[in-house]
């Protein structure tokens, strides 16, 4: 498969924010590692799952790819080039190809514009229609594209006066309207009653198959993870600690983490949960990682030298890569 | 035993614009020590029951009709001097959104042991040593109990307010999505709480959550809402297995399952009604694949499919069935 | 340790705000029109000479660099310059006027907090009932009134219709008093109109922040927790809902210094109580620049004290940001 | 803001928001009583002045403070002039030193706030530390320190109390900004390639905006309240006829000892109901806007 | 918060409580003390005699210090801490004769030491405004302890009315003339007046107590407190609640309102002072005025005083009291003002001041505005001290007569530091102030001549033949003669209009007569206190 975006050793540090008379006294500033080395490839038409719980870096990394948060690291590759060496120009020309869907589309989208203007805005920024004509045809096409059957009915309606799932479905007609070749979705169904989840994912799906466009899926839900992707990577603490293929992960997990993320998910069949010896506490705060590998304090397999030395990552199998010394020996 | 019994319960909120019928003929039995899962989607009424069961409603709500028996009790018109008795010591209710509902300028121990107080009469030793006890049971470190809730974790504070809802021994806890904001693993294990502690006193449990495998997780017994009304009520197990109404046939459909097919279901087309104006005969009509002419003249019965387990569906209606025959 | 880093940080904040309002005070008053030598001096028969020697003394011939130097220094040292109505330091002049502005705005800020509080609570409490809409409305009527305008109703019903109370003063001069209870007798009843006056603005704008910032917090979770733990609407009141509602109280009391103050200049005018407020009319009015200077210095310096203390009261108080 | 087809779609679109708005504003009580006190006010700010005359009766000193009678409505000041002739004619004056010095707060407020919000960092910082300076300085004191050193006019005193009451707009529009900053939207407008000005102008203004129309409004009541005090405290202009010079004039010239109660009472009551006309619009937009306080 | 909220009960409770003790405690106690209150509305900035500037502060060091001499009603000039005095035939040659036995209030003794230093010190640190008075005498002795004689350069019209008090020696000596001049507070002033400074709050009240030992008699009553009040109003009420006792310079509209209520027991006194408001005019030819060119032609000037209604302007804008002005110096000194003759005076007549404008060669405009010949219109602002809403009044009034005139006038309302500043600079068109007038004339005659400009002189009026007598009426010992000139004078700056003088201004003073009796009017006709002497308060008697 052709790469259309590569990740390679990615961070961004945040430096949490304190009094000026606190740096003046020469006290080191705390870092927030939320991404601290990710590396993975995305294919073109691919669509790859970045899964994990809330604090695991998932979503800074997305927008770190797209530079809506500036990476302190590390390189990010579009089609070769290095995104983080785009001068403005090239930052906006590059913005046209990649999009990015967001979680809520109850905030997603700016509350006094009308559909048309939310539509037709990135081509009005990007200068890219000459007629009025020729607009109002492509924000119709993008609405169809995106499932709204009567476009031309909702141009003059407000978000609030959309359902939920239409509402979803306008924002990625936004993203649509450019023609994007690679599309950041975080949590793009999360908010969603289930009842429309699949109506989206499919037109996710749909897209891809007919456009080639690659998704960089982000979610915190595994099961959703491996029904729409191709392959899952999975992250804690600002690393990815898996990545294979959507099966592979879920179904011959290698990492303890993600065999306990994946003996938790939900299902209303059966009852996992009252049998199962869980994982103990919360993630930790990402300002404070601890030493060694950093899932070791709530590892149920830890040995001593998960305390002293960073994992290596690494391909187990075939396309199947894992950081945890269990899996050396 | 019966520990609470709902009969026809119908709650109405007043709008400018009218009445929104959020809760209408909505009927429950719960025995002592079961679970019971209430599931809906967003706005089908789950909350307003819960509200109503402990008479909290906001003030443009009110129970327009029904009843509810706790231990046969009628709380429908109970005065609130006799509620303000019987909320926590007979209910409690675990709220949604726990930073949010424990009092930010008071610390967790004194906002425990104040029930406490209130309610078993308790010394100010005595509550603060049973508050330490409840720390333990919810597996927080007593020693945090002087601490402010901005100083918990987002589990923490769903535990603490387990550990609240438990304090005087209620028969019966009421939790309204208790786990929807947390993490997986931690909804996990806040699930795995109440299950164990549901076991150890033997209180009754209503669980209200969006969450369908919540549900299976840790309920006897589910009554799925929509728009207001009950779809269908009945054994978990029966429920999930052989869902007898449309609305819950694809819902479970809808629901990814790793174990199954790795392809994706086929969603519900529409949206739900707005309950201010809600649709004619079965309010579900409009969404429903199978829907017949008869659903969109005529509310539906609710029809005893076989051992505690119904449904309000027209094609389920032998009478129906003959009639068009 | 937090704690300690929080007070440092106010407390720069505060001493960079002090520093800003003492250069713009600095360039204010010499961006005027006019001469400042004549300003300062004003007679108009000073020879030459003698306006050299000021212009000297006050080192207006300098650059404005060295003059602002001189001008800090001067203030390190408490000078805070020379009324030229008075002939005295301009601090002193401000001292000898202090007490009674205090007495006046302390007296009516704490009665108005009181009683703004506690009325805030019921209507707050009775909110939609016809005692809430009146309050409520009368509320809005006090705060929309201009203080010197209440005065001036104030003394021609009470002093000049009925002659109940003293016209205005702190005391009658001169006046022997046989004992400290008649001497208290007749301050009280000087002090009366004005306080009243004064606490009758502030009272409607505590009762809509009061009741507002109640209402906010009766509408939080936290309060259908306990309502649903079976607390009685005593203790719902008292224990739950007024901790939190009482602090923003804190910093709108910190904040309202400021209206205070502007109060504090309209009432003593009105009331000719011999206070800071007065003695800044009257420097306005005799263009007493060196005093206005002061005076502005002064007041602009306690109020940012106090929002200083306030903002450490707060911390203090919320929990929330303690740690 | 509203980029539409066509001028007509433009013109749908406004009717429809301003109907909409309408509808919900007209169930508040309130807002219709601030609504009405202030549209009879600038009625009478408009065409008042041209029904009435107000100039010194020069013929006879006998018509020297005269309580009202049929002629004189609400009787006459120190030169013989028609009391409510002066107050019609002060509203015109008293409105706009408030309307004009609203306008400059809401300005400096609007463009502070959204920068400092939007911008964030240093530039936030820097905004913020002035806008505290000015948020904590006494503004009366200041106002009239300001007023008396540049004399007393009407250009002066619209700027001073219009350079004085923006810092708490600029507060509140800042922490609305930072919070719309940070919707996706926005992140997604920047994600489509759009500028900074662009993102200020086309989402966060729209969306600050009806709390800068609420504002406006809250300061427009404090305003016409500073006019009233500057001018009675002597730093008005004295030859433009306001309801505070109206008031400063009242007590100068003795309407206590003549018990002139109907000079001092009627500008002061015009003063009242057109603050709490603002006030009570802003109350109401408060509710309008902010659909947390409807549901009460 | 449990406790404190009962704290609070209680704090309020208590606060209750002492109000209403407040209310129901006695009104201020009535010792047999007798203590005249008087009431105004300026403050005492302050009681260093060489800094004050006040007419108020004036009073109180009158009351504190004598000074040689004083005046009776008839102003002729009396005896005070000086018994008598001759003056040699030169008239260069002064001998003063002191009482013997005055005491100052610490008990010392008064000699001519006191005296002849007080008249060194002044002359020779050029200290406040005295230093006019003494800067002409070449030599001071004091030849023994009653005796001081006074040595001039040249014999001088104004002797001996020399306005100095005279400051005790012993304690001024050790005052540092710098500081005398500045920061000298004079705290406790001794003097050897009838009344003493005991108490001295700033901005407020000065309290004096009677000084027992008074050379002439101790005064009959207690002590004088003179009180300050932010407003007239407060005040008036204040005298008809029997607050004060008496109240000056209250403003016209108070005092028409009193007048008009007439209460029992109150006299209300409208009587004339040395005083007159003026319309004063820059004429001043010279490239650093920034007047309006204009305003230099008489006939502009002329016409302008034409369209001045001085009755309509008294009876509107000062409530009818005062007289219309002319001249100078003012009717209350008889001798020295000059009365025009009805074909002299230029009364108002619009339509004579259309014919001189128009002859002038200024026609209307399309405006109604008329313009002079090379199309500059006749445009004038006129500036209003704020401190004085009464000359607003009359600049309002104006306005209308000058319209119909065709000259333009705007109001512009400034305060008096700032109008001050712009007059020493010469930037301004027209204002409304006034002057009040020393017993000798000399002194207002002196602010028209050519040497005043930039000092005294606000309209820069300069003419040679008026600065020539001026000279020599100062040397003119005969008073007949010096009549002559001084009406002279006074013609010529009448028809040169620098001035276009308005009114003659009143004093307004309301006094309880039901309290105190024995309320002196001097001159004769004139005020009973803020006057030339101090009269009143040393023959005033308590009403038991």
């Amino acid at each position: 498969m052709q790469s259309l975006v590569s990740v390679d050793q990615l961070e961004v540090h945040f430096a949490v924010r304190t009094g000026f008379m606190q740096s003046m006294f020469g006290k080191e500033t705390p870092v927030v590692r939320a991404v601290d080395g990710v590396s993975f490839e995305l294919g073109k038409g691919e669509i790859l799952c970045l899964a994990g719980e809330s604090g695991s870096g998932k979503t800074t990394t997305g927008k770190a790819i797209l530079r809506l948060v500036e990476p302190t690291g590390g390189k990010v590759l579009y089609e070769g080039e290095d995104v983080r060496s785009y001068n403005r120009l090239r930052l906006r020309a590059f913005r046209q190809e990649a999009q990015i869907i967001f979680q809520d589309p109850y905030e997603s989208l700016n509350p006094r514009q009308t559909v048309f203007s939310t539509v037709a805005e990135p081509l009005e920024v990007n200068n890219l229609c000459r007629s009025l004509a020729e607009k109002e045809e492509r924000v119709a096409q993008a609405l169809v594209d995106a499932g709204l059957h009567n476009p031309r009915e909702l141009f003059l309606r407000y978000p609030h006066e959309l359902s939920g799932g239409q509402r979803q479905r306008l924002a990625i007609a936004g993203a649509l309207v450019l023609d994007p070749k690679f599309i950041v979705a975080d949590e793009p169904v999360s908010m969603l009653d289930l009842s429309i989840r699949a109506g989206i994912l499919k037109l996710m799906v749909d897209l891809r198959d007919k456009k080639g466009i690659g998704y960089l899926f982000i979610t915190h839900d595994l099961s959703l993870a491996w029904l729409v992707s191709d392959r899952i990577a999975i992250m804690y603490l600002g690393k990815i600690v898996e990545l294979g293929s959507a099966d592979k992960v879920i179904k011959e997990p290698l990492h303890p983490y993600t065999r306990a993320l994946v003996s938790v998910i939900p299902t209303p069949r059966r009852k996992v949960i009252t049998q199962q010896s869980l994982l103990k506490g919360e993630t930790p705060d990402p300002v404070n990682v601890p030493a060694g590998c950093r899932f070791h304090p709530r590892c149920p397999e830890a040995k001593p030298r998960c305390r002293e030395a960073v994992p290596l990552y690494r391909e187990v199998r075939p396309g199947h890569f894992a950081a945890c010394h269990l899996l050396d020996s | 035993m019966t520990l609470l019994e709902v009969n026809d319960l119908t709650t109405y909120y007043k709008l400018k614009e009218g009445r929104v019928r959020a809760c209408e003929g909505v009927s429950l039995r719960l025995e002592k020590g079961e679970a019971l899962g209430l599931v809906g989607e967003s706005a089908s009424g789950k909350t307003t029951v819960a509200l109503s069961l402990i008479k909290l409603l906001p003030e443009n709500a009110s129970i327009a009709g029904g009843s509810i028996k706790l231990d046969g009790k009628e709380l429908v018109t109970a005065a609130e001097e006799e509620m303000r008795k019987i909320r926590w010591k007979e209910i409690s209710i675990i709220f949604q959104g726990a930073m949010n509902a424990l009092n930010p300028v008071r610390t967790v121990g004194d906002q425990i042991a104040e029930t406490l107080k209130i309610h078993d009469k308790l010394t100010d030793r005595e509550a603060w040593q049973r508050t330490r006890a409840l720390f333990e049971k919810v597996e927080i470190d007593p020693d945090r109990v002087r601490e402010y809730p901005h100083e918990f974790s987002g589990g923490m504070r769903q535990r603490a307010m387990i550990a609240m809802a438990i304090a005087c021994n209620p028969r019966l806890v009421i939790g309204d999505e208790p786990t929807t904001a947390l993490d997986v693993m931690v909804q996990a294990q806040v699930l795995q709480l109440l299950q164990q502690l549901r076991e150890e006193i033997e209180m009754g449990l209503i669980l209200i959550t969006h969450d369908l495998s919540v549900v299976g997780e840790t309920c006897d017994k589910v009554a799925v809402m929509y728009a207001g009304q009950i779809a269908e009520y009945g054994p978990t197990e029966e429920v999930f297995t052989r869902p007898a109404h449309p609305y819950t046939r694809a819902l479970i459909a809808a629901f990814p399952d790793i174990e199954g097919e790795r392809a994706l279901a086929s969603s519900i087309p529409g949206n739900p009604p707005n309950l201010l104006y809600p649709p004619p005969g079965c309010r579900f009509h409009e969404r429903c694949s199978e829907a017949k002419p008869l659903c969109r003249e005529a509310q539906p019965r609710t029809i005893n499919i076989n051992n505690h387990h119904y449904a309000s569906c027209h094609l389920l209606d032998r009478q129906v069935k003959s009639c068009r025959a | 340790m937090k704690m300690r880093g929080y007070v440092l940080r106010k407390l720069g904040q505060t001493v960079l705000t002090i520093f800003v309002v003492l250069v713009f005070n600095f360039f204010l008053f010499r961006i005027m029109p006019g001469n400042p030598v004549r300003i300062l001096i004003r007679n108009p028969k000073i020879s030459a000479e003698a306006l050299q020697r000021i212009t000297e003394q006050f080192g207006l011939n300098q650059s404005k660099f060295v003059q602002f130097g001189y001008y800090l220094r001067d203030l390190f040292t408490g000078d805070l310059g020379h009324s030229f109505v008075y002939r005295k330091p301009v601090l002193d002049v401000i001292m000898e006027k202090l007490p009674p502005t205090l007495l006046l705005t302390g007296t009516a800020t704490i009665l108005s907090i009181i009683i703004g509080v506690i009325l805030g609570v019921i209507f707050a409490w009775k909110r939609g009932s016809k005692l809430d809409v009146a309050g409520l409305s009368l509320s809005l009527v006090l705060y929309s009134m201009p203080s010197f305008w209440v005065g001036i109703l104030m003394v021609m019903l009470f002093a000049v219709y009925w002659p109940i109370f003293p016209i205005g003063g702190m005391s009658v001069p001169g006046t022997y008093y046989a004992t400290i209870w008649s001497q208290l007798g007749s301050l009280l009843r000087h002090m009366l109109l004005p306080t009243v006056t004064f606490a009758l603005i502030l009272i409607g704008e505590y009762v809509l922040i009061m009741r507002n910032s109640l209402l906010e917090v009766m509408s939080e979770d936290y309060m259908l927790t306990a309502r649903a733990k079976g607390v009685s609407n005593r203790n719902l009141l008292r224990r739950h809902a007024l901790p939190n509602a009482m602090l923003p109280m804190v910093t709108l009391i910190a904040m309202n210094l400021g209206f205070i103050v502007g109060g504090a200049i309209q009432v003593e005018t009105v009331f000719s109580w011999p206070g800071l407020g007065r003695l800044m009319y009257t420097a306005l009015m005799g263009r007493d620049y060196p005093l206005l200077q002061g005076i502005f210095l002064f007041v602009t310096v306690c109020v940012v004290g106090a929002n200083f203390c306030a903002d450490l009261l707060y911390r203090y108080l919320d929990p929330r940001v303690k740690s | 803001m509203l980029q539409t087809q066509t001028r007509k779609d433009r013109f749908t679109l406004l009717k429809k928001n301003l109907s909409t708005f309408w509808g919900v504003y007209r169930e508040n009580t309130m807002g219709i009583a601030g609504l009405v006190i202030l549209l009879f006010f600038a009625l009478m700010a408009l065409v008042g002045p041209h029904l009435v005359t107000y100039t010194g009766e020069i013929e006879g000193a006998e018509m020297v403070l005269q309580p009202p009678s049929a002629a004189h409505w609400l009787g006459t000041d120190d030169l013989g002039r028609d009391v409510f002739a002066g107050v019609v004619v002060g509203s015109r004056i008293s409105l706009l030193v408030g309307l004009a010095a609203t306008v400059i707060s809401m300005v400096i407020g609007a463009i502070i706030g959204i920068a400092a919000g939007y911008y964030g960092k240093t530039v936030d910082t820097i905004l913020m530390r002035f806008t505290d300076i000015f948020l904590v300085i006494p503004w009366l004191p200041l106002m009239l320190v300001m007023a008396a050193l540049l004399g007393p006019s009407l250009g002066n005193i619209i700027f001073v109390i219009g350079i004085t009451g923006w810092a708490g707009t600029a507060r509140i529009i800042r922490s609305q900004t930072l919070s719309i900053k940070e919707r996706p939207y926005v992140e997604r407008a920047r994600a489509i390639g759009s500028g900074d000005l662009h993102i200020m102008v086309h989402h966060i203004l729209p969306n600050v905006f009806p709390l800068i129309f609420a504002n406006t409004i809250l300061v427009a009541a404090v305003a016409i309240l500073s006019e009233t005090t500057l001018s009675f405290l002597g730093m008005g202009d004295p030859t433009r006829m306001s309801w505070g010079v109206m008031l400063h004039f009242a007590f100068e010239m003795g309407a206590v000892s003549f018990g002139a109660w109907w000079w001092l009472i009627p500008p002061g009551v015009c003063v009242v109901l057109v603050v709490l006309g603002f006030t009570f619009i802003g109350y109401a937009l408060d509710e309008v806007l902010n659909p947390k306080l409807r549901r009460r | 918060m449990v406790k404190h909220t009962r704290w609070l009960t209680v704090l309020a409770a208590l606060m209750v409580l002492a109000l209403f003790a407040g209310l129901i405690g006695c009104s201020p106690g009535e010792s047999d003390r007798h203590v005249l209150r008087v009431g105004f509305l300026r403050e005492i900035e302050g009681l260093n005699p060489m800094t004050i500037w006040s007419y108020q502060a004036y009073e109180v060091m009158n009351l504190n210090y004598n000074r040689l001499i004083t005046w009776d009603e008839n102003m002729n000039v009396v005896s005070d801490l000086a018994k008598e005095w001759e003056v040699s035939e030169d008239g260069l040659t002064w001998t003063f004769i002191l009482h013997e036995g005055v005491k100052w209030h610490d008990g010392e003794p008064f000699t001519a030491e006191d005296v002849k230093f007080t008249f060194e010190y002044i002359r020779d640190n050029e200290l406040g405004y005295f230093v006019d008075y003494v800067a002409a005498m070449t030599d001071i002795q004091a030849p023994d302890e009653t005796t001081v004689v006074i040595t001039l350069e040249e014999p001088l019209a104004w002797m001996p009315n020399i306005l100095v008090p005279i400051l005790p020696k012993h304690i001024w000596e050790n005052v540092d003339p710098e500081e005398a001049n500045s920061d000298y507070e004079n705290s406790e002033p001794i003097g050897t007046g009838p009344f003493q400074v005991v108490e001295h709050v700033t901005g407020e009240y000065t309290r004096m107590a009677a000084n027992k030992d008074y050379f002439k008699g101790a005064p009959k009553i207690d002590e004088v407190i003179f009180q300050t009040f932010a407003n007239a109003d407060l005040m008036v009420q204040a005298l008809k609640r029997g607050d004060i006792d008496a109240i000056t310079s209250c403003p016209a509209a108070q005092f028409k309102a009193l007048q008009e209520e007439a209460p029992e027991g109150i006299k209300l006194l409208d009587a004339m002072t040395p005083a007159f408001t003026e319309l004063a005019i820059n004429v001043w030819d010279d490239p650093a005025s920034n007047g309006n060119p204009l305003l230099r032609d008489p006939k502009v000037r002329a016409a302008m005083e034409h369209a001045i209604d001085r009755e309509r302007v008294l009876e509107v804008a000062f409530f009818g009291y005062g007289e219309t002005g002319s001249t100078l110096v003012p009717s209350v000194y008889d001798f020295w003002h000059l009365k025009l003759d009805a074909d002299e005076f230029r009364s108002f007549d619009i339509e004579k001041s259309k014919g001189i404008l128009e002859e002038a060669g200024y026609k209307v405009g399309s405006d109604g505005i008329r313009a002079s010949a090379d199309g500059e219109p006749l445009s004038f602002t006129v500036s209003v001290r704020s401190e004085s809403p009464d000359s607003r009044k009359a600049a309002e009034l104006m306005k209308e007569w000058f319209k119909e005139a065709g000259i333009d006038l705007k109001i512009e309302v400034i305060d008096e530091g700032t109008l001050t500043d712009r007059i020493y600079e010469g930037d301004f068109d027209l204002f409304i102030w006034g002057w009040f007038v020393d017993v000798d004339p000399s002194s207002i005659l002196k602010i028209m001549t050519t040497g005043e400009i930039m000092s005294w002189s606000d309209s820069f009026y300069s003419n040679p033949e008026y600065d020539e007598l001026y000279e020599k009426q100062q040397f003119t010992l005969d008073l007949d003669e010096r009549q002559e000139i001084i009406h002279e004078m006074q013609r010529i700056v009448y028809e040169d209009a620098p001035y276009i003088i308005l009114s003659y201004d009143p004093e307004l003073q309301a006094y309880r007569t039901d309290r105190f009796k024995g309320w002196v009017q001097n001159p004769a006709g004139g005020p009973v206190m803020f006057t030339n002497t101090i009269e009143t308060y040393e023959k005033l008697e308590p009403i038991n």
